[in-house]
């Protein structure tokens, strides 16, 4: 059962800055709350004040520009991404990840910044948005800050957002030419949580990599940057030996647990063949 | 055609001079038919349990143990009472204790209390009940009971619990053996010394939730006039009513069972609950309605599962692949109480034997306590785990003898008119052709060339239409029907069989119709409520339609003749009242089919004739002289293409085939539904539905970690019907509920061993099995190729 | 000749080894209480039978069987 | 804890209910309001019997709060049929048996009702898709898949029961 709560409905973004910081470690924002439904309902998450930001519409925008790059307002749903055909053209890797995304029904209702703010080690977005070199701004009614979605992650359900702070923005710089990423999942149902991911993004200089980014899902407490694996690939010829070498050092900087889903090592062979294919998958739209 | 089918195409003539009142060809079996309560389920109209609100109702919760296995010593509800709008609570001590069971002809396999009074004996069994008026306070009450328990030494594994020094966990049960079952023909020893090949294997085989999309939820309501009334989610009305007064010294009369809408069944809902004894001990405590409904948590931990099973299987073949021999060993899970369990392993034992003749068989089957959640009957009742083992074992055999396996199998198949010694009469058998469907389907695809990483495999099996024995010795026939014809021709039929999705109610509604020869639409059928409804033994083993369906039949034909006496006298010049039938509400000579009367004319003199009592037919049906299991048997292939990702232990179902013989269909568009049906969950058996238990707690015990499949999962599954006539059966039909969950998880594995050569012996099989399987088979071969170079 | 079972005295099998199978079949208190009178546990005969393969167990009882013949 | 005043418009109907925040819009539904037709099958968001359409979106009512769609315009599976004629998309389920037990008719029908909307023409994939999210134990999907199907190449427009 949840536990009572008041509801407060702030009419816009200052609105509800001023909330945040009036009822600062007594209050959660809620936005979709499809994810944070589940833990107040198992008692395990219970908060005096409860803003709902799910109503403000001046975070529900996707704007693009090609020196800017992507910009997401944090209430914008999962659905609106998958459809939109700006990030369709420029980022195609976020409406294949957004599409295999839990059901529909829950892509409808939920939004990124909510999905981000949860910080669940298995979300989809993080990993790929992280590759992609995203950033997030986040803002109180002090002022606004913006921070690397990297550096967000601190922990298990986490954050670096002080309890005053909300995602306000997500920002993707443009992809650089020559440039392809790539996301894949572990999971029998299509569009279950991942028991693993990987999210590849590979730069090319004719045949040699110039830049690379791997970043691995639901193999740690946060989205894992595997900095090894990109070192294996940066400055290197591109060949399937080195895909294959990435995906060694991929399962050697994860730190994945064992659950009824799949053991640690075996976490850790999974992430090998998927580090594997994802790069190469990179690699050959970024040499397209 | 086979001849087994010629044989029983002969059988069909003299079959219809017994139903000698429906001559003319059928006109509404097997038709499209949708169902007769679709609308109501579609709209929103239908009421479930779930849904039900009674004046006054109260809301339950149950405290549940969080021991495996504990004595306890004292229970202190007070906090809780004084809850605000906490109404009371009830504890073991609230009954009278009675251990009960479904296997009521055996007192020692009644060993359940549901409301326990001295001790635990698995992780969520309930131990207090709280009524309030809302489900949150009583929610909050539960956690105000304080329980001193005396935690007592658990044991989870059969094996273990067979050992001397483990925990007893019912007094006097020694080394928790709670059921052995032995079947035996032939001479085994013997036959084995005829094989040329001998093989010998171990499986295990998982459990399974039933997963019911309703969970288990009840309304009961107890009323000064000391009668019971109470509205719950079960398979078999008659049943529950009857274990209700057993349990709490009422007489059955004073009890009554409503169930109308049940959200799903598979097995799980035919023994006492706890929602449902909770709900009725806190009524008669405090004469109000009380309404439980499980969360899935609850409904997962703390009713009932498939039983997991250990299988040693040694098989003797000759050379050219006929069957010598063969003997089983079986260890089961039973779990912390007997339930259905008794019957599950005498029935995994008897279907591990199908659909093969063994000259000799030896079955030795033992169910074993543990402090884990209970397991019971499931969909397939132990044959599921019975053909995951033999079919994967029959394809190994025929691939070690270099044989076609299914030629193999056809050769040593069940055919009409063999009997199963000492066992089972098989009246029709359909298996000869569905062997030839299937190798035609596989052949097929293989000619065109499987994409890469594709794989076919298939499994036989075949099933049981009801059961014969009397276990829950019931004074009533099995099945009874009444049907009321009204002056203006429209007819009211009373059923005890239990509508819970697998359309039975529309089912019984086309025998009627066709038997009395009138529309569907002219019936209302009337079913799961036991005040209004003869006793029926309920919906399980795949029953109703063969039972229930020949006391539908019965009854028609009783109510038939009594107005075709009317038409007689009216119509005159006839020889015999036979010469009279009834079809399409068109009452007629059938020699001159154009000579005759309305249906609804008939009605009205028929009516006025018997003094203005309303025509009534009564109708009984108990398999008698049927052997030991069953009056009839199903038979079918099922044939299934996988997608294997061997790097990860990926698998996908691309495509899938069945060949199913369920003698002739009467609810087309039931049949399809269920066969569609069970194949989604023998599919998810096969590769998705893991249920691990730790130290007797289950560890995923919610949709997020337990997998089913889902539609993006589920390939087309196109249906071959074979259509044999079981001359016992309504119109020659037979079972069609269960028997496709038994075939498809050896299909899955031999996919496997057909694509990769490997041989998978735990089920549900998991991406890191497939995995390990492949690289030790690469090791192998390495090895192999090493040792030649050696040379 | 033929094997009665030594606790229903009537009915009787013509091999030892199948009045075993009865009585394990059976496996009731009464059953049960005359393989222990014979000095051996029915319940670890039934585990060594349920856990090992072989048909130990049921010749050990077979020949309890045949002992038994001649005071039937 | 304060109680709030919304209006939800279920099926066309404003309906005004004063509740607890914390109520569930699948609680404000069936308690409040009283229309059982949807179900509840999981506290995880996992089945999806709970399915209705929230301005024509097909979401899952308990996974949100009622407060959150004060004002919005919410359909159920009793607001498909108009004067006791069926919905196409219920036509095809009855005509294919694209149910069984029932329990999870009602959020199949408003998952596919909302994919309809969307995308009248879905191919076979976009259906599968679109009922990811709801499980059915009974009938195995494909029965339901064919009545999308059916309903999209139009068998039901004119089509009465």
């Amino acid at each position: 059962m949840i536990q009572d709560f008041t509801y407060l409905k702030p009419g816009n973004v200052k609105e509800a800055l001023t909330m945040l910081s009036d009822h600062v470690d007594e209050c959660k924002i809620v936005c979709g709350g499809q994810s944070v439904l589940i833990p107040m309902r198992q008692g395990l998450l219970v908060t005096e004040y409860v803003i709902g930001i799910k109503g403000l519409t001046e975070l529900d925008y996707i704007k693009y520009d090609d020196k800017e790059g992507l910009k997401i307002g944090a209430t914008t749903t999962h659905r609106s991404i998958e459809k939109s055909d700006t990030i369709k053209k420029k980022y195609p890797v976020l409406v294949e990840m957004e599409d295999r995304l839990a059901s529909i029904q829950t892509r409808n209702w939920g939004t990124i910044g909510g999905n981000l703010a949860h910080a669940d080690a298995a979300g989809d977005p993080a990993p790929v948005l992280i590759s992609l070199g995203a950033k997030v701004k986040l803002a109180s009614a002090k002022g606004e800050r913006v921070m690397s979605l990297e550096e967000f992650y601190t922990d298990l359900f986490e954050t670096a957002m002080e309890h005053d702070e909300m995602i306000v923005e997500i920002q993707v710089p443009p992809m650089p030419a020559k440039t392809g990423a790539a996301y894949e999942k572990f999971n029998l149902l299509k569009n279950d949580q991942g028991i693993c991911a990987v999210a590849a993004l590979v730069t090319m200089d004719k045949d040699t990599c110039k830049n690379a980014r791997i970043v691995l899902g639901n193999m740690g407490v946060t989205p894992v940057s595997a900095k090894s694996a990109d070192k294996v690939l940066i400055g290197k010829k591109m060949s399937d030996k080195l895909c294959a070498e990435a995906g060694e050092a991929a399962a050697g900087d994860s730190d994945p647990v064992s659950d009824i889903h799949a053991s640690e090592d075996f976490r850790r062979h999974l992430i090998k063949v998927l580090t594997k294919r994802m790069v190469k998958h990179a690699w050959e739209q970024a040499s397209k | 055609m086979t001849t087994e089918t010629k044989k029983t195409e002969a059988k069909k003539e003299d079959q219809t001079l017994t139903f000698g009142l429906s001559k003319s060809k059928p006109i509404i079996l097997n038709t499209h038919i949708p169902n007769i309560d679709g609308i109501a389920k579609l709209t929103g109209r239908a009421t479930y349990t779930f849904d039900v609100k009674m004046p006054g109702m109260l809301y339950g919760k149950i405290l549940r143990s969080p021991h495996p296995h504990a004595k306890i010593l004292n229970i202190d509800a007070s906090r809780a009472l004084a809850l605000p709008g906490v109404k009371g609570v009830v504890t073991g001590k609230d009954t009278l204790g009675i251990k009960q069971g479904i296997w009521r002809r055996y007192q020692d396999l009644c060993d359940e209390q549901i409301l326990t009074v001295e001790k635990v004996r698995y992780i969520g069994e309930p131990v207090a009940a709280v009524a309030a008026v809302t489900e949150e306070i009583a929610e909050a009450a539960i956690d105000l009971i304080d329980v001193e328990y005396e935690v007592l030494p658990g044991v989870y594994e059969p094996m273990e619990a067979m050992k001397k020094d483990a925990p007893m966990i019912h007094d006097g049960v020694e080394r928790n053996i709670n059921v052995t079952r032995h079947i035996e023909w032939g001479d085994c020893d013997e036959d084995f010394e005829k094989a040329d090949y001998i093989r010998e294997d171990h499986f295990f085989c998982g459990g399974q939730a039933h997963m019911c999309m309703e969970t288990r939820c009840a309304v009961a309501s107890y009323t000064p006039e000391k009668r019971l009334t109470f509205y719950h989610s079960n398979q078999s009305a008659y049943y529950m009513q009857a274990l209700m007064a057993g349990i709490l010294g009422m007489r059955e009369g004073d009890v009554r069972c409503i169930a109308q809408y049940v959200g799903g069944g598979f097995g799980g809902k035919f023994e006492m609950d706890g929602a449902i004894f909770c709900a009725c001990v806190l009524s008669m405590k405090l004469f109000r309605p009380v309404k439980i409904v499980y969360t899935r948590e609850e409904d997962f931990i703390a009713t009932k599962r498939r039983t997991p099973m250990h299988y040693w299987v040694r098989t003797g073949v000759k050379k050219d692949g006929t069957f010598c021999a063969r003997e089983a060993r079986v260890v089961s899970n039973g779990g912390a109480y007997t339930g259905m369990g008794a019957t599950a392993l005498y029935l995994t034992g008897f279907f591990h034997s199908f659909p093969y003749v063994w000259p000799s068989y030896r079955y030795d089957g033992y169910r074993v306590y543990t402090n884990t959640l209970p397991t019971t009957s499931m969909r397939g009742f132990g044959a599921p785990q019975a053909m995951w083992c033999s079919e994967q074992q029959i394809e190994w055999i025929a691939k070690d003898l270099g044989l076609d396996p299914f030629e193999m199998r056809r050769k040593n198949g069940h055919y009409a008119g063999y009997e199963v010694p000492g066992q089972a009469y098989i009246g029709s058998c359909g298996l000869d052709e569905a062997l030839t469907i299937a190798k035609n389907w596989v052949a097929e695809k293989e000619k065109k060339g499987l994409p890469k990483n594709h794989a076919i495999g298939y499994s036989a099996a075949g099933f049981m239409t009801g059961g014969i024995f009397n276990w829950f010795d019931s004074p009533y026939s099995f099945s009874s029907a009444v049907v009321t014809v009204n002056e203006d021709g429209t007819v009211i039929l009373h059923v005890g069989a239990t509508e819970i999705g697998q359309g039975s109610n529309t089912t019984m509604a086309i025998i009627c119709a066709e038997t009395l020869g009138v529309r569907v639409e002219d019936i209302k059928v009337h079913s799961g409520d036991t005040d209004h409804c003869p006793a029926d033994l309920g919906a399980w083993g795949s029953r109703q339609t063969f039972m229930t369906g020949n006391a539908v039949i019965k009854a028609c034909e009783d109510a038939k003749k009594q107005m075709l006496e009317f038409a007689y006298a009216r119509m005159g010049g006839l020889n015999v009242i036979y010469d009279l039938d009834i079809k399409d509400r068109w009452v007629h000579i059938v020699a001159r089919p154009e000579r005759g009367m309305p249906w609804t004319d008939l009605c009205k003199f028929a009516t006025r004739g018997k003094s203005g009592q309303r025509i009534m037919g009564r109708g009984f049906y108990t398999p008698h002289r049927k052997g030991m299991i069953s009056p009839a048997y199903s038979y079918m292939m099922q044939a299934v293409e996988i997608e294997l990702d061997p790097e990860t232990g990926h698998l996908k179902l691309i495509d899938s085939l069945t060949a199913h013989d369920c003698g002739t269909p009467i609810n087309h568009l039931g049949l399809i539904g269920q066969l569609e049906g069970a194949f989604s969950m023998a599919a998810g058996y096969g590769y998705l539905e893991y249920m691990p238990f730790e130290d007797g707690k289950m560890m995923n015990p919610n949709l997020v970690d337990y997998k089913m499949i889902r539609a993006t999962e589920m390939p087309e599954t196109p249906i071959a019907e074979i259509d044999t006539y079981e001359p016992d059966g309504p119109y020659g039909a037979k079972e069609a509920g269960e028997g496709l969950t038994n075939p498809t998880a050896a299909a899955m594995g031999n996919a496997l061993f057909r694509g990769w050569g490997i041989q998978m012996k735990e089920c549900p099989i998991r991406p890191h099995m497939i995995v390990q399987a492949l690289k030790e088979k690469e090791e192998k071969e390495k090895a192999a190729k090493g040792a030649k170079k050696g040379k | 000749m033929a094997f009665k079972c030594p606790v229903c005295k009537t009915k009787e099998w013509p091999y030892s080894f199948q009045v075993a199978r009865h009585i394990f079949g059976t496996g009731d208190q009464k059953h049960r209480a005359w393989v222990e009178s014979q000095g051996v546990s029915f319940a670890d005969l039934l585990v060594q039978q349920a856990t090992s393969s072989g048909n130990e167990s049921y010749e050990i009882v077979a020949k309890l069987v045949e002992k038994a013949q001649d005071n039937l | 804890m304060k109680k709030i005043l919304i209006t939800l418009i279920v099926n066309k109907q404003a309906y005004e209910v004063y509740l607890n925040p914390k109520t569930l819009l699948v609680e404000a539904i069936r308690d409040h309001i009283g229309l059982t037709g949807t179900k509840r099958g999981c506290e995880t968001v996992s089945c999806g019997a709970c399915t209705v359409m929230v301005n024509d979106m097909a979401v899952k009512s308990c996974s949100i709060l009622a407060v959150q769609c004060d004002g919005m315009n919410i359909t159920t599976s009793e607001g498909l049929e108009t004067d006791g004629k069926l919905a196409p998309i219920q036509q095809g389920f009855l005509h294919q048996g694209s149910y069984q037990c029932g329990f999870c008719t009602s959020g199949m029908l408003m998952a596919t009702s909302a994919l309809l909307r969307e995308n009248p023409k879905p191919t076979k994939d976009e259906i599968k898709e679109s009922i990811e999210g709801n499980i059915c134990r009974c009938t195995g999907y494909n029965s339901i898949v064919r009545a999308v199907e059916d309903v999209a190449s139009g068998k039901y427009e004119e089509g009465a029961l």
